[in-house]
């Protein structure tokens, strides 16, 4: 088949841990020439709209992006271009037939990186770094605390917000003021956190993304998310001309191979991967789901 | 080599200014354009053709200029008086969150014809206090107001990100730290269908010709101006110089406070933290552009608007970075403040 | 309040204190110096995300750490002697050209970031300066944890600060830099040359920018990301004010204010879902404020601060 | 001998106004010259010239018989020029000795000798008996104090020629006599001295030789001691002057009237129990050392201050505070002490200032009736010979005299019942001096009551009915006009009157 024409809308720059799977799978998938591939990057919300008309005006048929800050543009946009399909990441649900969403449920992965930081820490407290309370980022520092607290019931946990997406510098010293505190395990939902947990010798748990290759030592354990399931049911649906107009989150849950825990065997204890195993084995089958729960964590 | 006032401007010269600032800001960045492999004539065709080129790129570009437009208008006002408000971007913030509040909390069933002034009013009202604020310390304790109402930008976007996440927090929106939406209502009509262009427009240009003709020709005008121009001759000749800076600020702080409002009932609907893309600060390079003439920041606006539309769709429409629009706006503004300069002086040997 | 007092007592608060404010030291510096030679440098926040980049990728190029501050350096010279052309030989309003100094330093960093290093996933990464161990004194109980563990950029701006108080007070240099920003035409009439001294102060000023920013990607964090100078060049525009243009009351405001961020940073993590973030996040702002409106009387802003001065036009 | 300073054949212009046109003087060791000239004569542009401040457009200049390159601060520093500007530059903010150092040591040396320099300071000080602390802030200092500081940093800089520009413009009397006893003192120790001033007196009495400008060429040259005051004025102007005599009359009924008022203005009392009455086509003089109450005195009548204590009557009826408007509305007339600063607004238009402080007779509806603005800023501007461009320019293009001139006439075409002026003449040249007087004798003929605020005696003596000293807030009982003269009215400005008061 002719590669399908789609543009990647991204309101961070690709650096961005949750853009740059995004940018990554769809990368992947023009490589593999399922795709031709343009993107725009760091585009801000009172832009945003416009990006997506001139693309649907430049003859894409999918556009893949995010539509947080402008869910009414966003649908507004799409019902003036009803033959171009959009999915988009999205806190609300589909609209009309080409409009299809997605959220970021990695909070499996998170679940069991917990399961293992619970059975590491010496200090009973684990502590995780977060951007802002928003709904898939309670989802992640949850699931983790759950995790942690499923196999350690007198561990405290702990969060810091730093107010922004874009600050790693003092992501990492919100990591730092969690070790004062007595954390001894990170979970790094931003970036920088790791850097903390590196400088102090301490494990840390990255997100969305491997961070072991960048931080060997120190983050033993990622909440993975893969978007390569959601890209390619939409790229199918597309292809097959069936409506987009759908909602793709849970083809980015463990169960459907989307999110995962890629972890470095050996750092935590032996029994502790075992009993994380088998839960996860029990997530891809279905006989145990993760609470999701989406209130900010206390 | 030395520089020396012009006692007239040759018309050609005034013609050909902004001629000049734009070939040169476009030689610049395309540059910047060719170092990134891209062919730069078709690059410069693009920019045109996506600012004004079709339907949708002429309408992005005019709602762009209506914040612009009322931002410039409020630097304009307030540094005419020597009110040095950096504070249009926190000013726009507040106005805008008190639209959003009085149209969700208090009048969502009103009809628009009440409803939409009333909005607009409440917004420049917020603005009005934010900047009353920083004027009261200068007034009272001489302290510089560039660094305050620079600082309260801070706080008022903080300030709105902790209502959007509490009292303000629209439940419908799953926790993100998004405002509760203006009622349909409050929503200001739009002017071409299918695209985003809004009554805005309307106001802002409106707005451009009272503040025109209140700065020229009424006595308060007057009496601004010499209240900024010299505190000293303003007080002595009976100008109370207190109450002018108050109106002065009422007036600026209002005018950004209605950007914000606008803004968020024009095209967004509800707030978050990245409401504005800086338009509080682009506003003050606009005022500048204009040489603080209210009517000049219309044409200011417009001009930022069209580099920022035409580029921004250009990068997009050749597949090279993004950030290639900021830097042309950012380099049309220093060349056209350059050759504005030269509109003023001129070289001697 | 047993849990505020634990943090006060922590060492690693007061270790952040002085990183958080090694950049804050430097910009606050840097504006200080051209604001003491009577120009006002909005252009600061852009000078620190082009250091940022700048220093960041020379590295990430192949060279060592203190070369990448250098080519910082030099890069924030050069945005310097643009606004130094634009407001002290053209006379144009210092705002705005700041402003737009500001607006073309981030937007061309970014857009030369992006040229550079097309990357997907998470950017790269190079190794940041590490704390430099001081024998004796950095393995003193809590104070070697506490203070004597930062990395060089840190004790430079230290030793900034109190050089460039030296220099301003002591120097004849000084002395004609702070003539020319409160009285130009004085400085020109005693045989002065003001243009070349305001060139000086807003070039090495805006150096000692982007070393501020380059110190938030070599030593702060490992990479480079765009707006991740986040406002911390308009907090330094605060301080000088705060600091009354005086090196030595810089330091202490930018330890101050960094003092603040890092306790939030602590007290949050105690104090859960009592007070909304934001509210920690405002205090140091508001805190300046009230610093301003108390301190304001007393401070003696450069007269000529603002004021631009050509030779030959009216005494 | 080759004399210390020949300036030859220099000539500038600015645009179209030819300032200096082939100027050529000389001077020689320990010489005084003075120059003298109407407003605009071209004065400071020639010796802003010779500091090398300006570029000649043509013309040499010889120290010592080198030639000066032109345009160089520093290389006339250096050849031992010494420039005190009618406008001080120094920093208020700096202290005395940083102002004085400023430019005197290699910028790259790594620390200032300030123990050296405030030696050095301290020696000339003594030498040429000009008192001063070197660790004073300058912004806390008198103007003469400053004008003491100007001088040192000129002496401290080794020079062998120093210029001023109406260095007494801003001077009491007592300051101005000491500064020319120190002048001269000066020259015997072997310095060459140039100034500048409008005040005929103090020139014949100070300089060995007299240079006279006009319209920028050096029209005459007399030596001191042979010359006479009416030579001179008419050597400036190009014609005869005379300054105007107050001639008898009888004043009216009392307008206003000041009964134990005080001004309190930051803790210090500023006017302490001030009484005076003024009637009529009368003009009361009140002269004093600068610093004495004089500003707060015309703040409070002009409205822009308040008192803290005691009664006003004007037209016999007691009344609160004045506004500025209640005060134009009553018809008092105000010209301010500092016309650049409070006068005028120096950006606006000429009609602009005329109708600012009356902007309510001019407004409409809020808008602003610049036709009738214009019509009256132009009658004004020709029935008190205000000269210099038409009425929509700038006002900062109007020299001092033409500022002045249109601030009277911007009070006095209204024919205010009372007038409030503060130093009018102050920094004017002879002509326009007599334009000023004239106009307000013109106003007292027409009944005006005129309180008149001067350091100038003779200009008190000459235009005054009775006369009242202020003194550190205090004003004394007045004394007829008549009577006084100037040992007398010196004894006032002192004080002398109050013992007598304590005493009784
Ligand atoms: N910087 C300047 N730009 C333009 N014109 C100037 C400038 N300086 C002086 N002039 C012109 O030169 C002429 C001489 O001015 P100058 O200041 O030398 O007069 P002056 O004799 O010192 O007058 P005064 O007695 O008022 O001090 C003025 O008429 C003025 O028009
Ligand atoms: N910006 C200017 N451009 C051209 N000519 C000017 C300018 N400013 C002043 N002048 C001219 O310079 C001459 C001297 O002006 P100046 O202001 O020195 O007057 P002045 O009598 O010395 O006033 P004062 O002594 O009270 O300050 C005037 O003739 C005036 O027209
Ligand atoms: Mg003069
Ligand atoms: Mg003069």
């Amino acid at each position: 088949a002719t590669p399908l024409k789609v543009a990647g809308i991204h309101g961070s720059p690709v650096e961005n841990a949750w853009n740059s799977v995004l940018h990554q799978a769809l990368l992947d998938a023009a490589k593999e020439g399922q795709i031709e591939y343009v993107f725009s990057e760091a585009v801000s919300p009172t832009d945003y709209p416009r990006a997506m008309s001139q693309y649907a005006e430049q003859g894409a048929k999918l556009i893949i992006g995010e539509c947080y800050p402008i869910e009414r543009q966003a649908r507004q946009v799409a019902a003036d271009y009803p033959d171009t399909a959009f999915v988009l990441g999205s806190s609300t649900g589909p609209a009309g037939d080409n409009f299809g969403v997605f959220g970021t449920w990695n909070y499996d992965g998170a679940y069991l990186a917990g399961m293992l930081a619970g059975k590491m820490t010496k200090t009973n407290s684990v502590g995780s770094v977060g951007a802002m309370p928003i709904p898939e980022i309670n989802l992640l520092i949850n699931a983790f605390a759950e995790g942690v607290k499923a196999v350690n019931p007198d561990a405290t946990h702990k969060v810091s917000w730093i107010g922004t997406f874009f600050d790693p510098p003092k992501a990492r010293e919100a990591g730092l003021a969690l070790i004062d505190g007595g954390a001894d395990i990170l979970f790094g939902e931003r970036i920088g956190t790791a850097d903390a947990a590196k400088e102090r010798g301490i494990q840390a748990v990255g997100s969305l993304i491997d961070y072991t290759p960048m931080y060997p030592g120190t983050v033993f354990a990622n909440a993975l998310w893969g978007f390569r399931p959601i890209l390619d049911a939409a790229i199918a649906d597309v292809q097959a001309g069936k409506p987009v107009g759908r909602d793709y989150t849970s083809y980015g849950l463990l169960k459907e191979g989307g999110s995962d825990i890629a972890y470095v065997k050996g750092v935590a204890p032996a029994e502790a991967e075992e009993a994380m195993e088998k839960v996860r084995a029990d997530i891809k089958s279905g006989a145990f789901t993760v609470p999701a729960d989406a209130n900010e964590p206390k | 080599m030395r520089l020396e006032p012009r006692d007239h401007l040759p018309p050609w010269l005034a013609l050909a200014t902004p001629l000049i600032a734009v070939a040169a800001a476009l030689a610049l960045a395309g540059g910047l354009i060719a170092l990134a492999g891209a062919p730069v004539l078709r690059a410069y065709g693009l920019i045109v053709t996506e600012a004004f080129g079709s339907r949708l790129a002429a309408t992005e570009t005019l709602t762009r200029a209506i914040p612009l437009i009322l931002t410039g208008l409020a630097a304009a006002v307030a540094f005419r008086a020597r009110l040095w408000n950096i504070g249009a971007e926190g000013q726009l913030y507040l106005g805008a969150v008190a639209a959003v509040t009085v149209s969700s909390l208090l009048i969502p069933d009103w009809p628009p014809i009440v409803q939409i002034p009333v909005l607009l009013v409440a917004g420049a009202a917020a603005g009005m206090v934010l900047l009353l604020l920083p004027l009261w310390l200068r007034l009272r304790f001489q302290v510089d107001e560039v660094v305050t109402t620079l600082l309260l930008n801070f706080v008022a976007v903080l300030f709105v990100s902790m209502l959007i996440d509490t009292v303000l927090k629209d439940p419908m929106a799953f926790g993100w730290p998004q405002s509760l939406p203006i009622s349909d209502n409050g929503m200001l009509p739009r002017l071409v269908a299918r695209s985003r262009l809004h009554v805005g427009l309307i106001i802002a240009v409106a707005l451009a010709l009272v503040v025109w003709f209140v700065q020229a020709r009424t006595t308060f005008g007057l009496q601004s101006r010499a209240a900024g121009l010299s505190p000293g001759g303003a007080v002595f000749a009976g100008v109370p110089l207190g109450r002018t800076l108050v109106l002065v600020a009422m007036i600026s702080g209002g005018l950004a406070g209605l950007a914000g409002a606008v803004e968020v009932m024009g095209v967004k609907g509800y707030v978050t933290t990245d409401l504005s893309p800086g338009y509080g600060y682009s506003g003050i390079v606009v005022a500048m552009l204009a040489g603080l003439n209210p009517l000049g920041v219309v044409a200011a606006a417009l001009f930022t608007a069209m580099m920022y539309v035409g580029a921004d769709g250009m990068s997009r429409a050749m597949g090279i970075p993004t950030y290639i629009a900021d830097v042309t706006v950012a380099l049309s503004l220093l060349s056209m403040l350059i050759a504005l300069f030269f509109t003023r002086y001129r070289i001697r040997r | 309040m047993n849990e505020m007092m634990d943090i006060l007592g922590s060492a690693g608060l007061w270790a952040a204190v002085l990183r958080i404010a090694t950049p804050l030291i430097f910009g606050t510096l840097g504006a200080l110096l051209c604001e003491r030679a009577g120009v006002l440098n909005l252009g600061i926040e852009g000078i620190m995300t082009f250091g940022a980049m700048a220093g960041w990728l020379a590295v990430y190029q192949g060279c060592d750490l203190w070369t990448g501050l250098l080519v910082a350096a030099i890069c924030g010279g050069i945005f310097g002697a643009l606004h130094a052309g634009l407001t002290v030989t053209l006379g144009l309003s210092q705002h705005v050209s700041g402003l737009g100094v500001t607006l073309f330093a981030a937007s061309l960093s970014y857009y030369l970031f992006r040229l550079m290093v097309p990357v997907a996933g998470t950017p790269p990464t190079v190794i940041p300066f590490a704390p430099v161990h001081i024998p004796v004194l950095s393995d003193l109980p809590f104070l070697g944890a506490a203070l004597f563990n930062q990395t060089a950029p840190t004790w430079l701006a230290i030793g900034l600060a109190i050089a460039l108080a030296w220099v301003l007070f002591r120097t004849p240099l000084g002395l004609a830099i702070r003539m020319t920003g409160e009285n130009p035409q004085a400085a020109d009439a005693q045989g002065l040359n003001p243009t070349a001294l305001r060139y000086g102060a807003v070039i090495a000023g805006s150096a000692l920018m982007a070393v501020g920013g380059a110190f938030l990607t070599l030593s702060a964090f490992n990479s480079f990301f765009p707006t991740m100078v986040q406002g911390r060049g308009w907090i330094c525009i605060a301080l000088v004010v705060f600091a009354s243009w005086r090196p030595g009351r810089a330091l202490l405001g930018a330890l101050l204010f960094a003092f603040f961020d890092a306790f939030q940073l602590r007290l949050q993590t105690v104090l859960t879902g009592d007070l909304p973030y934001q509210i920690f996040l405002m205090i140091p702002y508001i805190l300046s404020i009230v610093a301003l409106a108390v301190m304001a009387r007393r401070a003696r802003v450069p007269q000529a601060l603002m004021k631009p001065y050509r030779r030959g036009e009216r005494i | 001998m080759t004399p210390i300073l020949e300036i030859e054949h220099v000539s500038k212009s600015f645009g179209t106004t030819r300032a200096n046109e082939d100027i050529s003087l000389t001077l020689a060791q320990g010489e005084i010259i003075a120059l003298l000239g109407e407003n605009g004569a071209g004065k400071t542009t020639l010796m802003s010239i010779l500091s090398g401040h300006y570029t000649p457009d043509s013309g040499t200049i010889r120290v010592a018989g080198a030639v000066l390159p032109p345009g160089r601060p520093r290389m006339a520093i250096r050849a031992g020029i010494g420039m005190v500007y009618q406008h001080f530059s120094l920093a208020p903010n700096l202290t005395v000795l940083e102002n004085v150092m400023t430019g005197t040591e290699s910028l790259w040396s790594p620390r200032s000798n300030t123990a050296a320099g405030r030696a050095k300071l301290l020696a000339l000080s003594r030498k040429f008996g000009l008192a001063v602390d070197p660790d004073a802030r300058l912004g806390d200092l008198s103007v003469g104090e400053q004008q003491r500081v100007e001088i040192l940093k000129a002496l401290y800089n080794d020079v062998r020629i120093l210029v001023l520009d109406e260095p007494t413009a801003v001077l009491t009397n007592i300051e101005a006599e000491h500064l020319f006893a120190t002048l001269k003192g000066m020259a015997r120790q072997g310095l060459s001295l140039i100034f500048i001033s409008h005040k005929l007196p103090e020139v014949m009495a100070t300089a060995d030789r007299i240079l006279v400008l006009r319209g920028g060429r050096l029209v005459a040259e007399r030596r001191a001691a042979e010359t006479s005051r009416a030579e001179l004025a008419e050597l400036m102007v190009g014609r005869a002057v005379t300054r105007p005599v107050r001639d008898a009359a009888t004043p009216g009924a009392v307008v206003l009237e000041l009964e134990g008022v005080t001004l309190r203005e930051a803790g210090v009392d500023r006017l302490k129990s001030v009484g005076l009455h003024l009637r009529e086509g009368e003009v009361l003089g009140i002269i004093g050392v600068s610093g004495n109450g004089q500003k707060p005195l015309a703040a409070l009548l002009g409205g822009t201050a308040r008192r803290s204590g005691g009664e006003v009557r004007l037209f016999g009826q007691p009344i609160g505070n004045l506004t500025v408007t209640d005060a134009i509305a009553a018809g008092i007339g105000r010209i301010p002490e500092d016309r650049n600063h409070e006068g005028v607004v120096g950006e606006m238009a000429i009609w602009e200032n005329v109708v600012l402080e009356r902007i309510g007779d001019y407004s409409r509806h809020g808008f602003v009736d610049r036709q009738a603005g214009m019509a009256d800023a132009e009658r004004i501007m020709t029935e008190f010979d205000v000269r210099g461009g038409g009425a929509a320019r700038p006002i900062r293009l109007l020299s001092g005299g033409n500022v002045q001139k249109l601030i009277l006439g911007r009070n006095l075409s209204r024919r205010p019942r009372i007038l409030i002026a503060a130093q009018p003449a102050r920094g004017l040249d002879e002509g326009a001096v007599a334009a000023v007087h004239e106009r307000i004798l013109a106003a007292r003929r027409a009944g005006t009551a005129v309180l008149l605020i001067s350091e100038d005696l003779d200009e008190v003596m000459a235009l005054s009915d009775r006369i009242q000293a202020i003194v550190g807030g205090r004003l004394s009982p007045p004394v007829a006009a008549e009577g006084a003269d100037a040992r007398r009215l010196g004894l006032m400005m002192a004080g002398d009157w109050m013992e007598a008061e304590d005493a009784s």
